[in-house]
This record gives C-alpha cells, sequence and structure tokens, in this order.
C-alpha cells in the first residue's frame, strides 16, 4: 500500500510547529506518520521525555489531538486508565458520539520504555488493552542529556559511557525489546524507519486498527545525541536498515516477518552493508575510527549485529 | 466499656476460629447487639495457633484495643489446651468453652488454671459436626453451645440469622442440617 | 522573542491545562536559524517530501503546490533540503 | 433509610461504599492490609453489581497513573494502597493533585517500611501530608462507609477540584468486623450526583494535560492549588450538614467528646478515639474532667478551628501515631504551629504511639490521663515529646 503524499497534504497535522525539537529532529516525523496514518479520531499519553517536553511549554501546546502526559514510567499505565475510562463511558452512554471510535496511542522513549517504563508496558500489554504503544528510540537518555540507555547501541560514546584511557564506549549490545513484547504475544508488533512512510504509515496503520495491544519502535536518530548533522536523520535512517543495525520487522498475531529493504536484504535483492558505513556517519563513533582504527570493537560490533539479524531472519523463516 | 462482653477464640489457623467469630458477631447483630469480631494477624500461614476476639455489647463497641482478660474463651481445637495460659488470661469468674469429645473433669487436669476460679465447658463440636455435616466445621456447634451457656443470644435469632446468611448461598437443605447440628449442641454441652 | 503577557493565577485554567490547541503555531522559532531554506518553484516536481520530512510543520502549501517556507517556524535544519530529489530547496546562511 | 445494621470489616464497608458509588474505573493492585478492598471490590465486579471498568494493574505507581489517566479522560475513578504502596504511587500521588482530578483513594493506613512491619501506623499517609490531597481519618467502619460518601463529593466539588484520601487503621479497623449502619443504593445515588466535572481528553476541543510548566508559570499553578485547599472545609462542613440532614448522621471536621466542663483533653485521630473515649467514660467516674478531642481532616489543617477548640483548656496531649524524626510529630506539630498567635495558650505535650501496630491499650490511654493531669497542675513536661507504651 503506497501512501500518496498529495492525499496527505491537506488534512490538519497532529502536531503543530513552534515546538521546541532540536532542529531536524525526526520525533515530529514519527508523529506525524504514526498518527496520519488513520482517520479514526486519537487520543494521545506521551511519557516524559523529549517529545513531551518540547511540544508542551506551557502556555503553549503543539497538539492538535487530545493529549495527556502523566510521568516518566507510566504511560502504559496512563493510556490503560484512558481506555478504561473510555470503555465505561462506552457503557454508561456518556461518551460523546464523535469519540466513540477513538484510538489510543502512547508515545515513550526509549528510556521510558526500554527502562523505566518497562513494567508498565508490560502490564499495559498484558492487560490486552486497546491501544498502540509507539516507542521513538533515540537509543539514550537525550532529555536528560545523552546518558546510556539499554537500547544505546555497543560502542557508542555516551555521558555515562564515555569514552577514555580504558573504556571505548557501551560494552553490552542493545535490548532487544522487539521480541520482549513479541513475548507478550500481542495481535501486532513491528519495527519502524522513518524514511520508509509507506512501510511506516502503513504499519502504524495496522497497529492503530487492529483489536488489542500493539506496539512500534522507531528508529529516530538524535541530533546531538549522535553527533549529527541537523539534516540526515532520514538518510541515516536508510543506511540503518542496510547495514542491518536496524532490520524491519514485523510480528501480526505470532508471524514474523521483514518488510521493506530488510525483506530485499533477506532475499539477496539488495546487498547488505558493513556497519562501518553506519558507524561512521556518526560522532557518537568516532572514537572508533579516530585516533585508530579499533578493528577489534569493529569486529564485536559487527558480530553483533550479525547475530541480531541472524536472529529475525530465522525469526521470519529465511533460516532455519 | 464495663458492659462489653469479651471473647477470646483460640484456633488453627484456616481452621474455622476467625469465621466462627464473624458468624457469632454476625449472629449477635441479628439479636440487635454491637459487636467486633477480629483476629490477631500475624504473618502465620494455615495451622499456626491464631487468637479471635469479639466484643458483644448492648451499647456501641468503641475501643479498638486488643483483648486481654476476656470473660469468655472458646478452645476450638483442643490440641491448643496444654499451650494456654488460662490462669493469666482468663477474667475472674470467667467460662471456658472446649471442642472436645471429653467431659470437662477429664480436661481440666492438662489445664493451666493455677488458682483461676474458672467454669468449664465441652462440647464434642467436631463430632456433631461430622454427624450433622458431614465434616469437621465446629463453628456452628459451638454457636449453639455459646448460646446454651450465656444466654445472650437466643438460639431462635442464630438460626434466624443463619437463615439469613446461607439461604442464597446454600439452599433449604444446607440450612437445616445446620440448624439441626446448632440445636445438637445447645443440648450436648457438658458442664 | 514575542513578548507575551502572562498571566496571573486566577485567570489561567487549573491543573496546568492547555484549551487551544496547537497554539505553538503563534511561537516563533524562526529565530533558531542560522540557514535558511529557499524554495525554487521552477525545480519542485511537488512530490511532498519535503512536506512529508519537515519536522517543523513549515513548508506551505497552495493548491496542491508548495509555495515556500513559514519562517515564523522554520529552524533551518536543512532536512528539507536534504530530501529534495530535484535539489529545489537551497539552503543559505541566515543574515539578519 | 435501613436500619438494619452489618457486622462489617472496615474494609468490607469500604468496599461496599465504592460499590454504591459504582465509579465508572477502578485500578488497584493489592497490598496488605489494603487487599480485602480489593478482593471484596473484585467479587461485586465479577457478579456484575457495578459498571466499574476494573483495571488489575501490576503495581501502586501503575494503579495511582491509570487511575490518573482515567480520571483525566473524565471518569470517576478510583484506587486504594496501604503504606509501601502508596510510597510506590508517591510520585504520580503528586501529579493527581496538581492535575486537579477528583479521585478519591482508600488508604489503609500501615507502618511504611523499615523494618518491614504490616500493621497500622500513620506513617504512610503523614509522609504524604504535602502532596496536595485532601485526607480524612476514619475513627471506626462506620466513619470509613460514610467517608467516602463525603469524600468524592467534596473531591469533586467545583471550588474544591482535589484528590481526597479517605483513612483507616490497618488491621484495627480494615479487618476488624463491627456494627456498620449502610445506606439504601438510591440514597447513595441521590446524595453523590452525577459528576460534575469535565472530561479532559473527551472534550470538544482537544486539551492538553500535562504539560511542561516552567519558571514562569509553575508558581501560579501552585497558588490555585493552594487556594482550592482554602475552600475546603467550609465545603466539607456543608456537605457533613447535608450528610446529617439527609441521613441523620453528624460529623464535625473536630469531633469533640466530652469537653464541656473538661479542663484537660486528649487529641488524636483514627481507632485510638474510640478507646480514649471508653477511658475518658471510666476515668470520669473518677470525677477526672478529661475529654477528648478528634480531627477527622488533617489537610487541609483545620487550625482555626483547633486553636478554637483547644485553647479552652488548660493542658492537651496530642498521641500521634508517626514521627517526623528530628521534628514534632505530625498532629503535634500542626496544633503547636495553630497557636502560634494565640493569646491563651494550654499546655501540650506529646506521646508517639501505636507504631507498627502496637496495641494502644486502656492502661496506656490512663497513663496518658495521668500525664495530663500533672501537665495540667505543674506544666512540667510542657512542650515535650515521649513515646508511649515503649520499653
Amino acid at each position: 500500500m503506497a501512501v500518496i503524499l498529495k492525499n496527505e497534504i491537506n488534512k490538519q497535522v497532529p502536531l503543530n510547529g513552534g515546538h521546541r525539537m532540536c532542529p531536524g529532529c525526526p520525533v515530529p516525523v514519527i508523529v506525524k506518520q504514526v498518527l496520519m496514518s488513520t482517520d479514526h479520531p486519537k487520543i494521545v499519553a506521551n511519557a516524559t521525555g523529549c517529545l513531551e517536553v518540547a511540544t508542551t511549554i506551557y502556555p503553549y501546546t503543539s497538539w492538535n489531538v487530545p493529549w495527556i502526559h502523566n510521568a516518566f514510567e507510566n504511560a502504559g499505565a496512563t493510556i490503560s486508565g484512558v481506555v478504561a475510562a473510555y470503555e465505561a463511558m462506552k457503557r454508561s452512554g456518556e461518551l460523546p458520539e464523535k469519540n466513540k471510535d477513538a484510538k489510543f496511542i502512547a508515545f515513550g522513549g526509549d528510556g521510558g520504555t526500554y527502562d523505566i517504563g518497562l513494567q508498565s508496558l508490560s502490564g499495559a500489554l498484558e492487560r490486552g488493552h486497546n491501544f498502540l504503544y509507539v516507542c521513538y528510540d533515540n537509543e539514550g537518555y537525550m532529555n536528560t542529556g545523552i546518558q546510556r540507555s539499554s537500547a544505546t547501541p555497543i560502542g557508542a560514546n555516551t555521558t555515562t559511557t564515555p569514552v577514555g584511557k580504558k573504556s571505548w564506549g557501551k560494552t553490552q549490545p542493545r535490548k532487544d525489546l522487539l521480541s520482549i513484547v513479541a513475548a507478550h504475544h500481542i495481535p501486532y508488533a513491528a519495527s519502524v524507519a522513518p524514511h520508509d512512510y509507506n512501510d511506516s504509515m502503513a504499519k502504524s496503520k495496522k497497529a492503530i486498527e487492529v483489536n488489542g495491544p500493539s506496539f512500534l519502535v522507531y528508529f529516530s536518530p538524535c541530533i546531538p545525541g549522535w553527533k549529527i548533522a541537523s539534516d540526515v536523520s532520514f538518510e541515516l535512517s536508510k543506511i540503518a536498515v542496510q547495514t542491518c543495525f536496524w532490520p524491519l520487522v514485523e510480528i501480526e498475531n505470532g508471524e514474523w516477518s521483514l518488510t521493506g529493504d530488510s525483506k530485499r536484504i533477506a532475499e539477496g535483492k539488495k546487498e547488505k552493508l558493513p556497519i562501518e558505513d553506519f558507524l561512521k556517519t556518526q560522532g557518537r563513533f568516532k572514537h572508533l575510527f579516530k585516533p585508530k582504527l579499533q578493528e577489534d570493537v569493529l569486529k564485536i560490533i559487527q558480530n553483533d549485529i550479525d547475530k541480531s539479524w541472524n536472529f529475525y531472519k530465522k525469526m521470519a523463516g529465511y533460516t532455519d | 466499656m464495663k458492659n462489653i462482653f469479651e471473647i477470646t477464640w483460640y484456633g488453627r489457623g484456616g481452621l474455622g476460629a476467625k469465621t466462627g467469630a464473624i458468624l457469632l458477631a454476625d449472629a449477635a447483630i441479628t439479636a440487635n447487639k454491637f459487636v467486633q469480631a477480629f483476629p490477631e494477624y500475624g504473618p502465620e500461614r494455615q495451622g499456626a495457633p491464631i487468637k479471635v476476639y469479639n466484643r458483644i455489647s448492648d451499647d456501641p463497641v468503641r475501643v479498638h484495643t486488643a483483648i486481654t482478660n476476656p470473660d469468655f474463651i472458646i478452645v476450638i481445637d483442643p490440641s491448643l489446651i496444654e499451650s494456654i495460659d488460662f490462669e493469666e488470661e482468663l477474667k475472674d469468674g470467667g467460662k471456658i468453652l472446649i471442642n472436645t469429645d471429653k467431659t470437662p473433669e477429664e480436661i481440666k487436669t492438662k489445664m493451666k488454671l493455677g488458682s483461676k476460679d474458672a467454669n468449664i465447658y465441652t462440647i464434642d463440636a467436631t463430632g456433631i459436626s461430622i454427624k450433622f455435616l458431614g465434616k469437621n466445621i465446629p463453628n456452628i456447634p459451638i454457636l449453639g453451645a455459646f448460646s446454651d451457656i450465656t444466654k445472650m443470644i437466643e438460639i431462635g435469632e442464630i438460626k434466624k440469622h443463619l437463615h439469613e446468611k446461607l439461604i442464597t448461598k446454600y439452599g433449604q437443605d444446607i440450612i437445616d442440617k445446620n440448624i439441626q447440628a446448632l440445636e445438637a449442641a445447645y443440648s450436648e454441652v457438658k458442664q | 522573542m514575542s513578548k507575551e503577557i502572562k498571566k496571573g493565577w486566577k485567570e489561567i485554567p487549573i491543573g496546568g491545562l492547555l484549551l487551544d490547541a496547537g497554539n505553538s503555531r503563534e511561537y516563533e522559532t524562526g529565530t533558531w536559524r542560522t540557514f535558511k531554506p529557499i524554495h525554487n518553484a521552477e525545480k519542485c516536481i511537488n512530490c511532498y517530501f519535503c512536506w512529508e520530512f519537515c519536522p517543523d510543520n513549515s513548508i506551505l502549501i497552495k493548491d496542491d503546490k508548495v509555495v515556500g517556507m513559514n519562517y515564523f517556524q522554520c529552524k533551518g535544519c536543512g532536512v528539507c533540503a536534504a530530501v529534495c530529489p530535484t535539489k529545489a530547496i537551497e539552503m543559505v546562511k541566515e543574515e539578519k | 433509610m435501613t436500619t438494619k445494621y452489618e457486622a462489617l470489616t472496615g474494609a468490607e464497608a469500604a468496599a461496599l461504599a465504592m460499590k454504591q458509588i459504582n465509579p465508572d474505573v477502578v485500578a488497584v493492585y493489592p497490598i496488605t492490609p489494603q487487599t480485602p478492598i480489593v478482593m471484596k471490590f473484585s467479587e461485586y465486579v465479577a457478579n456484575g453489581e457495578v459498571d466499574t471498568e476494573m483495571v488489575r494493574v501490576e503495581s501502586e505507581h501503575s494503579a495511582m497513573s491509570a487511575t490518573v489517566g482515567a480520571a483525566g479522560a473524565g471518569a470517576r475513578a478510583m484506587t486504594a494502597t496501604a503504606a509501601n504502596g502508596l510510597a510506590l504511587m508517591w510520585e504520580i500521588v503528586y501529579i493527581a493533585a496538581s492535575t486537579r482530578l477528583p479521585i478519591v483513594m482508600g488508604l489503609v493506613n500501615r507502618a511504611l517500611s523499615g523494618p518491614i512491619n504490616i500493621h497500622c501506623d500513620h506513617s504512610d499517609s503523614m509522609g504524604a501530608r504535602d502532596s496536595g490531597w485532601i485526607q480524612i481519618y476514619s475513627e471506626n467502619a462506620q466513619e470509613v462507609y460514610d467517608n467516602y460518601f463525603m469524600a468524592l463529593r467534596i473531591a469533586e466539588h467545583k471550588d474544591v477540584l482535589l484528590p481526597v484520601m479517605v483513612c483507616q487503621d490497618g488491621f484495627i479497623t480494615s479487618h476488624s468486623v463491627e456494627n456498620v449502619l449502610p445506606l439504601e443504593d438510591a440514597q447513595v445515588k441521590k446524595f453523590i450526583g452525577k459528576k460534575n466535572f469535565k472530561g479532559l481528553l473527551t472534550s470538544e476541543k482537544p486539551y492538553t494535560i500535562g504539560p511542561l510548566d516552567l519558571q514562569d508559570y509553575y508558581m501560579e499553578h501552585k497558588m490555585q492549588q493552594h487556594d482550592a485547599m482554602k475552600h475546603v472545609i467550609p465545603v466539607i462542613e456543608k456537605i457533613q450538614k447535608e450528610y446529617a440532614e439527609t441521613f441523620d448522621r453528624k460529623y464535625e471536621i473536630i469531633e469533640e467528646y466530652r469537653t464541656d466542663d473538661a479542663d484537660m483533653v486528649i487529641v488524636g485521630m483514627s481507632s485510638v478515639m474510640g478507646t480514649v473515649k471508653d477511658v475518658i467514660d471510666m476515668m470520669r467516674e473518677e470525677g477526672i474532667k478529661v475529654g477528648a478531642v478528634k480531627p477527622r481532616l488533617f489537610r487541609p489543617f483545620p487550625a482555626e478551628k483547633i486553636k478554637n477548640v483547644l485553647s479552652k483548656f488548660k493542658a492537651i496531649i496530642i498521641l500521634d501515631r508517626s514521627d517526623s524524626f528530628g521534628s514534632f510529630p505530625p498532629l503535634y506539630g500542626e496544633i503547636l504551629a495553630s497557636f502560634f498567635a494565640a493569646e491563651k495558650k494550654p499546655y501540650i505535650k506529646s506521646f508517639i504511639h501505636g507504631l507498627g501496630g502496637r496495641d494502644t491499650n486502656v492502661e496506656m490511654i490512663k497513663e496518658v490521663i495521668s500525664e495530663l493531669q500533672k501537665l495540667r497542675d505543674t506544666g512540667e513536661s510542657n512542650f515535650t515529646i515521649d513515646y508511649l507504651g515503649v520499653r
């Protein structure tokens, strides 16, 4: 299903300009892709983080949809309460007609999702509320000044895993949140990269419209956190997929598949690029290349990427 | 507070003392009394010795303390007899009701009574329960015996209460059996 | 930056509630810019990639045609120029 | 009105009140000694006796978070907790108040670890006294029951819109069967009425709830909370009056017991005050002119009222069921502060009692009264703080 942008441009966007996100930050684009993927009325809950902070600095809000922020670690629980309220008010006949068809979407960064908010997310998924949780994964606690999270990739320089005489950055690989979420056996989960808006919006639409909890994890470059130029996020998004750093995965009712370039790579229709092509683009990995090439570390990272790529290929049925 | 009748139940966790105290409180309310029923809580699990308390009065009960000198002690599990300090616990002139097939005379020798002036009663609540209900639920016979001994709550009130409490959940047959057990106990108390 | 008259506690809704959806449209972020995108209508094929990927909702469209940028809010990130397949957007140094 | 007493524990009374309120959403996590509320309410849900959407969350943090989400969406939302559960939801307790959501929460008072202890004291709710919640303390199961309905009306009052904690003593009240006179469902429905607060996430225009509020507006929002608390006491008085007129059950913000001719009083909250009343009756028979004063409301603190009530006496002893290590115990401290500007001040002394469920018995209250007599006659122990019944 291709998205025809001409049909989108005259619709109201969910998030206005005038927010205080960094120039070039892809998160507002992610919000747009998710919320514009379907015409249902939408209610949004937002975990504390860049998106929440920068879009609602009192007395301004960028949001054109009903929106609630509660705290950092509880977007899953907060949206659970909202969904429950709607269910109850639907039954009591109190809910305005226009809200009857509403869909519920929670946004959180990787801090609020992989780490401090994982319990709340898991609880909400297990309880089966009808909502979509979107994690914009910028691979670190960027809102508080670029500290490592469990989503930070191995080798990255962060303020709590700084590169030093005895350190080459974070030494642990990323947590596989998608698999953790998939283990809840929810009807729909997927990983998404925002450069491929056709894939992103198709997945968003499915996720929002499916009956039951659903989940998207979005590749989301951070301009200051990754030490990149403000105009490269979407190009990086493409490279992340092509190096298999960010496989595009879809899990529908327990059936795993690959989509977009990931599918093409798995099927041998497209070349899998070496991880250096991804790492070289970002200041957070600069120490792996300068002052001297750290081949041993690069090897560790490539091995890690291959391991995870092989896992997803296997889950999607390409290998045994 | 002078007019509050205080009861301590001795039983084992999960084996009916708490339910017994609540039933007694329920029945007392049916008889227009003011009540309390509360267990002494600890982390114990099923089988551990526990104490449960009742207060019964004609006036509202306001006091919120543990009961240390009850007017009446109910021992629902006779295996606890030797571990209870009746001399320390019981109010002078107080009464003790024990679930046992023995007579008060027979059981008295095992009890730590010291010089305490106590009236001891026994009832084979377990036997009655098994006979009428087919299982060991000694609470109902204990209530019958309590009614007989204290005359605080008429047996008719207890019957009325049992009927109200059980009718929707269990039906007439179960109620009849419980009432038979209650009546049997009322006439089989040994002193 | 625009000077706003700040309201007192009796004049604002309780609980931090914001009633005016999307009112950040009134907040100027154009002052953040060091580079400025210039749209060239002649090169533009109206693919709307710039619209899709602009994080600040600053691509102006009229009658289904890209007509320029909302410089009141454009932060000058350059994404529009980067994603433009026909190089119809050029980033030039902001002069103020 | 029914005139038939039922034998209910404080927890069952709370659950029954919740059932009759029939809230839209209850999000709750079990913790001793609050569990019987959750279990009983779950039964009501299972039997279709309520229309409530019950969310069985995975922690207290999520309980309060979901309750905030639900109330924000426009639901009548309730929860219940105790001690460590309240501590875990702490952050969101503040958010509920500052977002001005009229949530009613049952709090079964229990000692806050450590060492871990499951029994009653007020360290949990007292820790939350500055969270912006209204706090009502209940002496017995009947008060618990009645307080729920009044709490709902107070929380949802247009001049208030603040969450309310209905506190009862863990085990002592929550697990003790007492006589409770329930109201008919229809009476409750009529008294609580339809909710009159807006559904913020179902509104005509999309609202933003919970924005980032920085140096330029944060104090204005705090001032609003500060001001809302000032409306609470008159609102409670009005609602208590209506409750008395409707159901013939009279409650006061500050309850006085045998104070008419007393020259000294014991001041305390919750279940211990029942015991205190009984002991006062005993002492009265010996001609000792002692009375009792029981604040039912701790937040907002009824300072002016308490000063007016207590300035009649020569000596007062405050019973606190929690400590404020390194400072004045909460109730004592508030009362001291209330008297700062008073011309006439009684002798005053503090006892901390009943921590971790330690039984505050008749003998201890007699000891307090004997201390009270000494205080009245000599003033020697004025401004001292002691533990009652500690070895």
